[in-house]
Protein backbone atom coordinates (compact mmCIF):
# COMPACT_ATOMS: atom_id res chain seq x y z
CA UNK A 1 0.00 0.00 0.00
CA UNK A 2 1.18 3.59 -1.25
CA UNK A 3 0.37 6.67 0.41
CA UNK A 4 1.77 10.28 -0.31
CA UNK A 5 0.34 13.00 1.91
CA UNK A 6 1.19 16.04 3.77
CA UNK A 7 -0.03 14.70 7.25
CA UNK A 8 2.30 12.93 9.88
CA UNK A 9 2.12 9.03 10.06
CA UNK A 10 2.01 6.69 13.11
CA UNK A 11 4.55 4.10 12.53
CA UNK A 12 2.63 1.78 15.45
CA UNK A 13 -0.17 1.54 13.22
CA UNK A 14 1.58 0.81 9.91
CA UNK A 15 3.51 -1.74 12.16
CA UNK A 16 -0.15 -3.54 13.03
CA UNK A 17 -1.73 -3.07 9.72
CA UNK A 18 1.85 -5.00 8.63
CA UNK A 19 1.38 -7.79 11.38
CA UNK A 20 -2.44 -8.44 10.49
CA UNK A 21 -2.13 -8.60 6.56
CA UNK A 22 1.01 -10.88 6.39
CA UNK A 23 -0.22 -14.25 7.92
CA UNK A 24 3.00 -16.26 8.22
CA UNK A 25 5.50 -13.18 8.59
CA UNK A 26 8.16 -14.17 10.71
CA UNK A 27 10.29 -11.02 10.12
CA UNK A 28 9.01 -7.17 9.59
CA UNK A 29 12.09 -4.56 8.77
CA UNK A 30 10.64 -0.73 8.54
CA UNK A 31 12.57 2.48 7.42
CA UNK A 32 11.76 5.72 8.86
CA UNK A 33 13.35 8.83 7.50
CA UNK A 34 13.49 12.17 9.32
CA UNK A 35 14.21 16.03 8.67
CA UNK A 36 17.29 16.44 9.83
CA UNK A 37 18.06 19.35 11.95
CA UNK A 38 21.40 20.30 10.45
CA UNK A 39 21.90 19.53 7.00
CA UNK A 40 25.15 19.07 5.05
CA UNK A 41 25.51 22.25 3.13
CA UNK A 42 27.43 23.16 -0.04
CA UNK A 43 29.94 25.34 1.95
CA UNK A 44 30.81 22.45 4.29
CA UNK A 45 29.10 24.39 6.96
CA UNK A 46 26.42 23.07 8.95
CA UNK A 47 23.25 25.56 9.38
CA UNK A 48 19.95 24.93 11.22
CA UNK A 49 17.27 23.16 8.95
CA UNK A 50 14.19 25.89 9.69
CA UNK A 51 11.94 24.36 7.36
CA UNK A 52 12.10 21.61 4.36
CA UNK A 53 9.84 21.57 1.27
CA UNK A 54 8.89 18.64 -0.57
CA UNK A 55 7.70 18.90 -3.91
CA UNK A 56 5.77 16.22 -5.85
CA UNK A 57 4.48 15.46 -8.90
CA UNK A 58 0.78 14.35 -8.61
CA UNK A 59 -0.17 11.40 -10.40
CA UNK A 60 4.13 10.51 -11.30
CA UNK A 61 4.95 10.00 -7.44
CA UNK A 62 1.97 7.41 -7.57
CA UNK A 63 2.96 5.35 -10.14
CA UNK A 64 6.41 5.06 -9.02
CA UNK A 65 6.36 4.26 -6.33
CA UNK A 66 3.64 1.52 -7.31
CA UNK A 67 6.88 0.43 -9.91
CA UNK A 68 9.29 0.55 -7.26
CA UNK A 69 7.02 -1.68 -4.52
CA UNK A 70 6.20 -4.38 -7.65
CA UNK A 71 9.74 -4.99 -8.16
CA UNK A 72 10.68 -5.65 -4.59
CA UNK A 73 7.76 -8.08 -5.20
CA UNK A 74 9.13 -9.62 -7.89
CA UNK A 75 12.67 -10.04 -6.30
CA UNK A 76 12.16 -11.06 -2.78
CA UNK A 77 9.21 -12.65 -0.27
CA UNK A 78 7.42 -10.09 0.29
CA UNK A 79 4.33 -10.84 2.44
CA UNK A 80 2.77 -7.03 3.18
CA UNK A 81 4.24 -3.77 2.43
CA UNK A 82 3.69 -0.21 3.49
CA UNK A 83 5.18 2.82 1.75
CA UNK A 84 4.24 6.47 3.08
CA UNK A 85 5.64 9.85 1.96
CA UNK A 86 4.94 13.10 3.12
CA UNK A 87 4.88 16.42 1.04
CA UNK A 88 4.74 19.98 1.37
CA UNK A 89 6.50 21.69 4.20
CA UNK A 90 8.54 19.94 6.85
CA UNK A 91 10.07 20.95 10.01
CA UNK A 92 13.17 19.41 11.44
CA UNK A 93 13.16 16.33 13.14
CA UNK A 94 10.05 15.65 11.24
CA UNK A 95 9.24 12.27 9.64
CA UNK A 96 9.40 12.11 6.03
CA UNK A 97 9.15 8.53 4.73
CA UNK A 98 8.19 5.49 6.16
CA UNK A 99 8.85 1.45 4.25
CA UNK A 100 7.52 -1.19 6.26
CA UNK A 101 7.60 -5.22 4.39
CA UNK A 102 6.83 -8.31 6.31
CA UNK A 103 8.45 -11.36 5.01
CA UNK A 104 8.75 -14.93 5.84
CA UNK A 105 13.01 -14.29 6.32
CA UNK A 106 14.99 -11.49 7.44
CA UNK A 107 16.76 -11.46 4.55
CA UNK A 108 14.21 -10.97 2.12
CA UNK A 109 12.47 -7.99 4.83
CA UNK A 110 15.75 -6.10 5.12
CA UNK A 111 16.55 -6.47 1.30
CA UNK A 112 12.80 -5.54 0.03
CA UNK A 113 13.32 -2.25 2.32
CA UNK A 114 16.26 -0.77 1.57
CA UNK A 115 15.94 -1.63 -2.30
CA UNK A 116 12.64 0.38 -2.02
CA UNK A 117 14.36 3.16 -0.26
CA UNK A 118 17.21 3.09 -2.73
CA UNK A 119 14.99 3.19 -5.60
CA UNK A 120 12.63 6.33 -4.14
CA UNK A 121 15.38 8.53 -3.44
CA UNK A 122 16.70 8.59 -6.87
CA UNK A 123 13.67 7.04 -8.94
CA UNK A 124 10.54 8.74 -7.65
CA UNK A 125 9.47 12.72 -8.39
CA UNK A 126 9.83 14.57 -4.96
CA UNK A 127 12.17 17.10 -4.65
CA UNK A 128 13.41 19.35 -1.52
CA UNK A 129 14.11 22.67 -1.04
CA UNK A 130 15.08 23.78 2.43
CA UNK A 131 14.96 26.87 4.18
CA UNK A 132 18.34 27.43 6.94
CA UNK A 133 19.38 30.45 8.92
CA UNK A 134 21.74 30.90 5.91
CA UNK A 135 19.06 30.48 3.08
CA UNK A 136 16.80 28.78 1.11
CA UNK A 137 18.34 26.42 -1.44
CA UNK A 138 17.10 23.14 -3.44
CA UNK A 139 18.92 19.92 -2.16
CA UNK A 140 20.62 18.23 -4.84
CA UNK A 141 21.08 14.40 -6.13
CA UNK A 142 24.18 12.77 -4.02
CA UNK A 143 26.26 10.97 -5.96
CA UNK A 144 25.95 8.56 -3.29
CA UNK A 145 21.83 7.96 -3.77
CA UNK A 146 22.97 6.91 -7.53
CA UNK A 147 25.52 5.09 -6.44
CA UNK A 148 23.57 3.20 -4.09
CA UNK A 149 21.11 1.52 -6.84
CA UNK A 150 24.28 0.00 -8.60
CA UNK A 151 24.40 -3.30 -6.25
CA UNK A 152 20.64 -4.01 -7.37
CA UNK A 153 21.50 -3.65 -10.81
CA UNK A 154 19.66 -6.62 -12.81
CA UNK A 155 17.59 -7.22 -15.94
CA UNK A 156 14.48 -6.42 -13.36
CA UNK A 157 16.03 -3.81 -12.36
CA UNK A 158 16.41 -2.41 -15.62
CA UNK A 159 12.83 -1.23 -15.61
CA UNK A 160 13.03 1.36 -13.57
CA UNK A 161 15.72 2.67 -15.08
CA UNK A 162 16.94 6.61 -15.54
CA UNK A 163 17.02 8.28 -18.89
CA UNK A 164 19.64 7.25 -21.06
CA UNK A 165 22.18 9.34 -22.68
CA UNK A 166 20.91 10.36 -26.00
CA UNK A 167 21.07 7.92 -28.74
CA UNK A 168 19.49 9.93 -32.21
CA UNK A 169 17.57 7.50 -34.08
CA UNK B 1 -5.76 18.73 -33.80
CA UNK B 2 -3.92 17.14 -30.66
CA UNK B 3 -2.33 18.80 -27.78
CA UNK B 4 0.53 18.55 -25.29
CA UNK B 5 0.48 19.33 -21.80
CA UNK B 6 3.61 20.39 -20.63
CA UNK B 7 4.83 20.19 -16.76
CA UNK B 8 8.30 22.06 -14.96
CA UNK B 9 9.07 21.14 -11.52
CA UNK B 10 11.19 22.18 -8.81
CA UNK B 11 14.49 24.58 -9.66
CA UNK B 12 13.51 23.95 -13.04
CA UNK B 13 10.57 25.60 -12.69
CA UNK B 14 12.23 28.68 -11.06
CA UNK B 15 15.01 29.26 -13.36
CA UNK B 16 12.27 28.97 -16.60
CA UNK B 17 9.99 30.85 -14.30
CA UNK B 18 6.97 28.55 -16.10
CA UNK B 19 5.22 25.88 -14.44
CA UNK B 20 3.95 24.52 -18.10
CA UNK B 21 1.60 25.34 -20.45
CA UNK B 22 -0.75 23.49 -23.52
CA UNK B 23 0.97 23.09 -26.96
CA UNK B 24 -0.24 21.92 -30.14
CA UNK B 25 2.60 19.79 -31.70
CA UNK B 26 4.38 20.77 -34.76
CA UNK B 27 4.14 18.37 -37.23
CA UNK B 28 7.99 18.37 -37.49
CA UNK B 29 8.50 17.22 -34.25
CA UNK B 30 8.20 13.73 -33.46
CA UNK B 31 10.30 13.07 -30.35
CA UNK B 32 11.58 14.80 -27.14
CA UNK B 33 14.66 15.82 -28.22
CA UNK B 34 12.53 17.87 -31.09
CA UNK B 35 10.11 19.10 -28.51
CA UNK B 36 13.15 20.31 -26.44
CA UNK B 37 15.01 22.03 -29.28
CA UNK B 38 11.49 23.48 -30.38
CA UNK B 39 10.76 25.14 -27.28
CA UNK B 40 13.95 26.86 -27.27
CA UNK B 41 13.31 28.21 -30.66
CA UNK B 42 9.67 29.62 -29.33
CA UNK B 43 10.93 30.58 -26.03
CA UNK B 44 14.50 32.10 -26.39
CA UNK B 45 17.95 31.06 -25.12
CA UNK B 46 17.31 30.78 -21.35
CA UNK B 47 15.29 27.23 -22.47
CA UNK B 48 18.38 25.83 -23.74
CA UNK B 49 18.40 24.65 -20.09
CA UNK B 50 16.09 21.86 -21.13
CA UNK B 51 18.55 20.60 -23.63
CA UNK B 52 20.77 19.69 -20.58
CA UNK B 53 20.40 15.57 -20.71
CA UNK B 54 22.14 15.19 -17.71
CA UNK B 55 20.81 18.23 -15.27
CA UNK B 56 16.99 17.68 -17.12
CA UNK B 57 15.34 14.21 -16.67
CA UNK B 58 11.92 13.84 -18.84
CA UNK B 59 9.04 11.95 -17.90
CA UNK B 60 6.08 11.23 -20.58
CA UNK B 61 2.82 10.01 -19.23
CA UNK B 62 4.78 10.02 -16.22
CA UNK B 63 7.44 7.34 -16.77
CA UNK B 64 10.95 8.29 -17.23
CA UNK B 65 11.82 8.23 -20.69
CA UNK B 66 15.14 9.12 -23.14
CA UNK B 67 15.10 11.89 -25.27
CA UNK B 68 14.77 9.84 -28.13
CA UNK B 69 11.23 8.60 -27.28
CA UNK B 70 8.36 8.97 -30.20
CA UNK B 71 5.87 11.91 -29.33
CA UNK B 72 1.84 11.63 -31.07
CA UNK B 73 0.92 15.03 -29.97
CA UNK B 74 -1.23 13.96 -26.74
CA UNK B 75 1.13 13.52 -24.39
CA UNK B 76 1.69 14.75 -20.99
CA UNK B 77 5.81 15.70 -21.12
CA UNK B 78 7.47 16.35 -17.84
CA UNK B 79 10.90 18.26 -17.29
CA UNK B 80 12.82 18.09 -13.97
CA UNK B 81 16.17 17.78 -11.97
CA UNK B 82 17.20 15.24 -10.67
CA UNK B 83 14.78 13.41 -7.82
CA UNK B 84 15.82 13.80 -3.97
CA UNK B 85 13.21 11.80 -2.20
CA UNK B 86 13.18 10.29 0.82
CA UNK C 1 20.87 -0.17 24.85
CA UNK C 2 20.20 -4.21 25.63
CA UNK C 3 17.52 -5.68 27.03
CA UNK C 4 16.92 -9.80 27.98
CA UNK C 5 12.99 -10.41 29.30
CA UNK C 6 10.40 -12.23 29.34
CA UNK C 7 7.50 -10.31 28.83
CA UNK C 8 6.43 -8.26 25.36
CA UNK C 9 7.92 -5.22 23.76
CA UNK C 10 6.34 -1.71 22.14
CA UNK C 11 7.89 -1.37 18.83
CA UNK C 12 6.00 2.51 19.19
CA UNK C 13 8.01 2.88 22.74
CA UNK C 14 11.38 1.94 21.24
CA UNK C 15 11.12 4.14 18.08
CA UNK C 16 10.32 7.38 20.55
CA UNK C 17 13.54 6.39 22.50
CA UNK C 18 15.32 6.33 19.36
CA UNK C 19 14.39 9.76 18.42
CA UNK C 20 14.57 10.90 21.36
CA UNK C 21 18.45 10.18 21.74
CA UNK C 22 19.55 10.44 18.38
CA UNK C 23 20.05 14.24 18.35
CA UNK C 24 20.65 14.62 14.55
CA UNK C 25 19.33 11.51 12.71
CA UNK C 26 17.88 11.30 9.40
CA UNK C 27 17.32 7.84 9.17
CA UNK C 28 15.60 5.28 11.84
CA UNK C 29 15.90 1.05 10.11
CA UNK C 30 14.17 -1.46 12.59
CA UNK C 31 13.31 -5.12 12.62
CA UNK C 32 10.98 -7.10 14.32
CA UNK C 33 11.35 -11.00 14.80
CA UNK C 34 7.73 -12.30 15.17
CA UNK C 35 7.17 -16.45 16.14
CA UNK C 36 5.84 -17.66 12.78
CA UNK C 37 2.72 -20.00 12.92
CA UNK C 38 3.69 -22.38 10.65
CA UNK C 39 7.37 -23.35 11.03
CA UNK C 40 9.78 -25.19 8.95
CA UNK C 41 10.43 -28.77 10.14
CA UNK C 42 12.67 -31.47 9.02
CA UNK C 43 9.90 -33.52 7.58
CA UNK C 44 8.78 -30.94 4.77
CA UNK C 45 5.07 -30.49 6.36
CA UNK C 46 4.20 -27.97 8.25
CA UNK C 47 2.92 -28.05 11.20
CA UNK C 48 1.56 -25.29 13.31
CA UNK C 49 2.97 -23.87 16.17
CA UNK C 50 1.54 -24.56 19.43
CA UNK C 51 4.72 -22.88 21.91
CA UNK C 52 8.09 -21.84 21.42
CA UNK C 53 10.60 -22.12 24.15
CA UNK C 54 13.58 -19.68 24.33
CA UNK C 55 16.21 -20.86 27.02
CA UNK C 56 19.11 -18.44 26.79
CA UNK C 57 22.56 -18.62 29.00
CA UNK C 58 22.04 -15.57 31.67
CA UNK C 59 25.22 -13.44 31.82
CA UNK C 60 26.78 -14.34 28.48
CA UNK C 61 23.59 -13.41 26.82
CA UNK C 62 24.51 -9.56 27.29
CA UNK C 63 27.97 -9.86 26.91
CA UNK C 64 27.26 -11.41 23.65
CA UNK C 65 24.65 -8.81 22.32
CA UNK C 66 26.77 -6.04 24.13
CA UNK C 67 30.01 -7.50 22.28
CA UNK C 68 28.04 -7.34 18.61
CA UNK C 69 26.84 -4.03 19.36
CA UNK C 70 29.61 -2.85 19.69
CA UNK C 71 31.25 -4.00 17.05
CA UNK C 72 28.16 -2.15 14.91
CA UNK C 73 29.08 1.22 16.73
CA UNK C 74 32.94 0.27 15.10
CA UNK C 75 31.66 0.09 11.72
CA UNK C 76 29.04 2.61 11.25
CA UNK C 77 27.91 5.44 12.14
CA UNK C 78 25.09 4.50 14.78
CA UNK C 79 23.93 7.81 16.86
CA UNK C 80 21.02 5.54 18.73
CA UNK C 81 20.71 1.57 19.02
CA UNK C 82 17.97 -0.96 21.07
CA UNK C 83 18.13 -4.30 20.92
CA UNK C 84 15.40 -6.38 22.92
CA UNK C 85 15.41 -10.59 22.61
CA UNK C 86 12.76 -12.08 24.56
CA UNK C 87 12.83 -15.59 26.48
CA UNK C 88 10.44 -18.07 28.12
CA UNK C 89 7.55 -19.36 26.49
CA UNK C 90 5.97 -17.32 23.22
CA UNK C 91 3.04 -18.42 20.99
CA UNK C 92 2.58 -18.03 17.36
CA UNK C 93 2.63 -14.61 15.80
CA UNK C 94 4.14 -13.51 19.08
CA UNK C 95 7.32 -10.81 19.09
CA UNK C 96 10.60 -12.30 20.04
CA UNK C 97 13.35 -9.78 18.44
CA UNK C 98 13.53 -6.03 18.33
CA UNK C 99 16.92 -4.22 16.88
CA UNK C 100 16.28 -0.31 16.12
CA UNK C 101 19.44 1.73 15.08
CA UNK C 102 19.34 5.39 14.09
CA UNK C 103 21.85 6.64 11.99
CA UNK C 104 22.38 10.00 10.21
CA UNK C 105 22.38 8.20 6.73
CA UNK C 106 20.17 5.01 5.85
CA UNK C 107 22.74 2.91 4.03
CA UNK C 108 24.45 2.80 7.96
CA UNK C 109 21.17 2.02 9.82
CA UNK C 110 20.04 -0.82 7.39
CA UNK C 111 23.64 -2.61 7.40
CA UNK C 112 23.85 -2.11 11.56
CA UNK C 113 20.41 -3.28 12.12
CA UNK C 114 20.87 -6.17 9.63
CA UNK C 115 24.27 -6.96 11.07
CA UNK C 116 23.35 -7.32 14.50
CA UNK C 117 20.44 -9.40 13.49
CA UNK C 118 22.90 -11.83 11.71
CA UNK C 119 25.08 -12.00 14.63
CA UNK C 120 22.65 -12.44 16.96
CA UNK C 121 21.22 -15.14 15.17
CA UNK C 122 24.05 -17.75 15.32
CA UNK C 123 26.63 -15.77 18.17
CA UNK C 124 24.52 -14.46 21.24
CA UNK C 125 23.42 -17.72 23.26
CA UNK C 126 19.61 -18.39 22.85
CA UNK C 127 18.71 -21.69 22.19
CA UNK C 128 14.40 -22.47 20.37
CA UNK C 129 12.82 -25.35 21.56
CA UNK C 130 9.35 -25.98 19.22
CA UNK C 131 5.85 -27.56 20.41
CA UNK C 132 4.29 -28.06 17.46
CA UNK C 133 1.22 -30.12 16.52
CA UNK C 134 3.34 -33.49 15.79
CA UNK C 135 5.63 -33.19 18.55
CA UNK C 136 8.41 -31.03 20.73
CA UNK C 137 11.95 -30.49 18.70
CA UNK C 138 14.94 -28.26 19.35
CA UNK C 139 14.93 -26.10 16.15
CA UNK C 140 18.17 -26.37 14.46
CA UNK C 141 21.00 -23.47 13.42
CA UNK C 142 20.03 -22.97 9.35
CA UNK C 143 23.17 -22.99 7.50
CA UNK C 144 21.39 -19.94 5.81
CA UNK C 145 22.15 -18.21 9.04
CA UNK C 146 25.92 -19.05 9.27
CA UNK C 147 26.41 -17.85 5.50
CA UNK C 148 24.44 -14.75 6.51
CA UNK C 149 27.41 -13.84 8.69
CA UNK C 150 30.18 -14.43 5.56
CA UNK C 151 29.45 -10.99 3.51
CA UNK C 152 30.22 -9.17 6.99
CA UNK C 153 33.31 -10.61 7.48
CA UNK C 154 36.11 -8.13 7.98
CA UNK C 155 38.97 -8.05 10.73
CA UNK C 156 36.57 -6.42 13.29
CA UNK C 157 34.23 -8.74 12.91
CA UNK C 158 36.54 -11.69 13.57
CA UNK C 159 36.72 -10.64 16.80
CA UNK C 160 33.18 -12.32 17.42
CA UNK C 161 34.37 -15.53 15.60
CA UNK C 162 32.74 -18.80 16.29
CA UNK C 163 34.81 -21.59 18.00
CA UNK C 164 37.63 -23.12 15.56
CA UNK C 165 38.04 -26.63 14.73
CA UNK C 166 40.89 -27.60 17.56
CA UNK C 167 44.80 -27.58 16.87
CA UNK C 168 46.36 -29.22 19.75
CA UNK C 169 48.69 -27.51 21.24
CA UNK D 1 42.12 -25.55 46.07
CA UNK D 2 40.28 -23.95 42.72
CA UNK D 3 37.04 -25.38 41.53
CA UNK D 4 35.78 -24.98 38.09
CA UNK D 5 31.32 -24.27 37.28
CA UNK D 6 30.09 -26.48 34.34
CA UNK D 7 27.13 -25.47 32.46
CA UNK D 8 25.26 -27.66 29.57
CA UNK D 9 22.31 -25.70 27.60
CA UNK D 10 19.28 -26.82 25.40
CA UNK D 11 19.24 -30.07 24.06
CA UNK D 12 22.82 -30.79 25.18
CA UNK D 13 21.64 -30.46 28.73
CA UNK D 14 18.53 -32.73 28.30
CA UNK D 15 21.05 -35.41 26.25
CA UNK D 16 23.32 -35.33 29.12
CA UNK D 17 20.66 -35.55 31.46
CA UNK D 18 22.82 -32.61 33.63
CA UNK D 19 22.59 -29.01 33.51
CA UNK D 20 25.96 -28.53 35.34
CA UNK D 21 28.07 -28.83 38.24
CA UNK D 22 31.08 -27.70 39.84
CA UNK D 23 34.47 -29.86 39.74
CA UNK D 24 38.11 -29.52 41.47
CA UNK D 25 40.67 -28.99 38.34
CA UNK D 26 42.89 -31.99 38.35
CA UNK D 27 46.49 -31.07 37.90
CA UNK D 28 46.62 -33.05 34.50
CA UNK D 29 43.77 -31.07 32.55
CA UNK D 30 45.53 -27.44 31.40
CA UNK D 31 43.11 -26.73 28.89
CA UNK D 32 39.10 -27.39 26.96
CA UNK D 33 39.57 -30.71 25.33
CA UNK D 34 41.85 -31.82 28.30
CA UNK D 35 39.10 -31.28 30.42
CA UNK D 36 36.31 -33.08 28.04
CA UNK D 37 38.43 -35.79 27.65
CA UNK D 38 38.13 -35.80 31.39
CA UNK D 39 34.35 -35.77 31.97
CA UNK D 40 34.47 -38.51 29.54
CA UNK D 41 36.17 -40.20 31.58
CA UNK D 42 34.80 -39.93 34.92
CA UNK D 43 30.68 -39.87 33.64
CA UNK D 44 31.15 -42.73 30.66
CA UNK D 45 30.38 -42.83 26.52
CA UNK D 46 27.50 -41.16 26.68
CA UNK D 47 29.50 -37.77 27.30
CA UNK D 48 32.11 -38.44 24.41
CA UNK D 49 29.02 -35.98 22.72
CA UNK D 50 30.87 -33.08 23.98
CA UNK D 51 34.01 -34.22 22.01
CA UNK D 52 32.02 -33.53 18.44
CA UNK D 53 33.29 -29.76 17.92
CA UNK D 54 31.12 -29.47 14.93
CA UNK D 55 28.17 -30.08 17.29
CA UNK D 56 29.04 -28.81 20.76
CA UNK D 57 30.72 -25.15 21.08
CA UNK D 58 32.21 -23.98 24.67
CA UNK D 59 32.36 -20.52 26.75
CA UNK D 60 35.25 -19.86 29.21
CA UNK D 61 33.65 -17.17 31.17
CA UNK D 62 31.01 -15.96 28.81
CA UNK D 63 33.07 -15.71 25.62
CA UNK D 64 33.18 -18.51 22.80
CA UNK D 65 36.87 -20.40 22.87
CA UNK D 66 38.32 -23.16 20.95
CA UNK D 67 38.84 -26.73 22.78
CA UNK D 68 42.69 -25.61 22.78
CA UNK D 69 41.56 -22.82 25.05
CA UNK D 70 44.25 -22.70 28.68
CA UNK D 71 41.88 -23.38 31.92
CA UNK D 72 43.35 -22.24 35.46
CA UNK D 73 40.54 -23.95 37.14
CA UNK D 74 38.16 -21.15 38.60
CA UNK D 75 36.71 -20.44 34.98
CA UNK D 76 32.86 -20.85 34.22
CA UNK D 77 32.81 -23.37 31.26
CA UNK D 78 29.81 -23.98 29.23
CA UNK D 79 28.77 -26.54 26.95
CA UNK D 80 26.07 -26.11 24.00
CA UNK D 81 24.58 -27.17 20.68
CA UNK D 82 25.09 -24.03 18.01
CA UNK D 83 22.91 -20.61 18.65
CA UNK D 84 19.69 -20.14 17.26
CA UNK D 85 18.44 -16.77 18.37
CA UNK D 86 16.50 -14.13 16.77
Amino acid sequence: MILVQTQDFDIAEQYRSLREEAANAGAIATFTGLVREFYEHNSGSEPRVEALFLEHYPGMTEKALADIEAQARARWDVQACRVIHRVGELRGGDQIVYVGVASTHRGDAFAAAEFIMDYLKSRAPFWKRQSTTVGAQWIESRAADEAALERWATKESDKISKSEPDVPH
Amino acid sequence: MTTLTINFFASLREELGASGETLPLPEQVTNVAQLVDYLVSLRGERWAALQDNSRVLVAVDHTIVPRSHALRGDEEVAFFPPMTGG
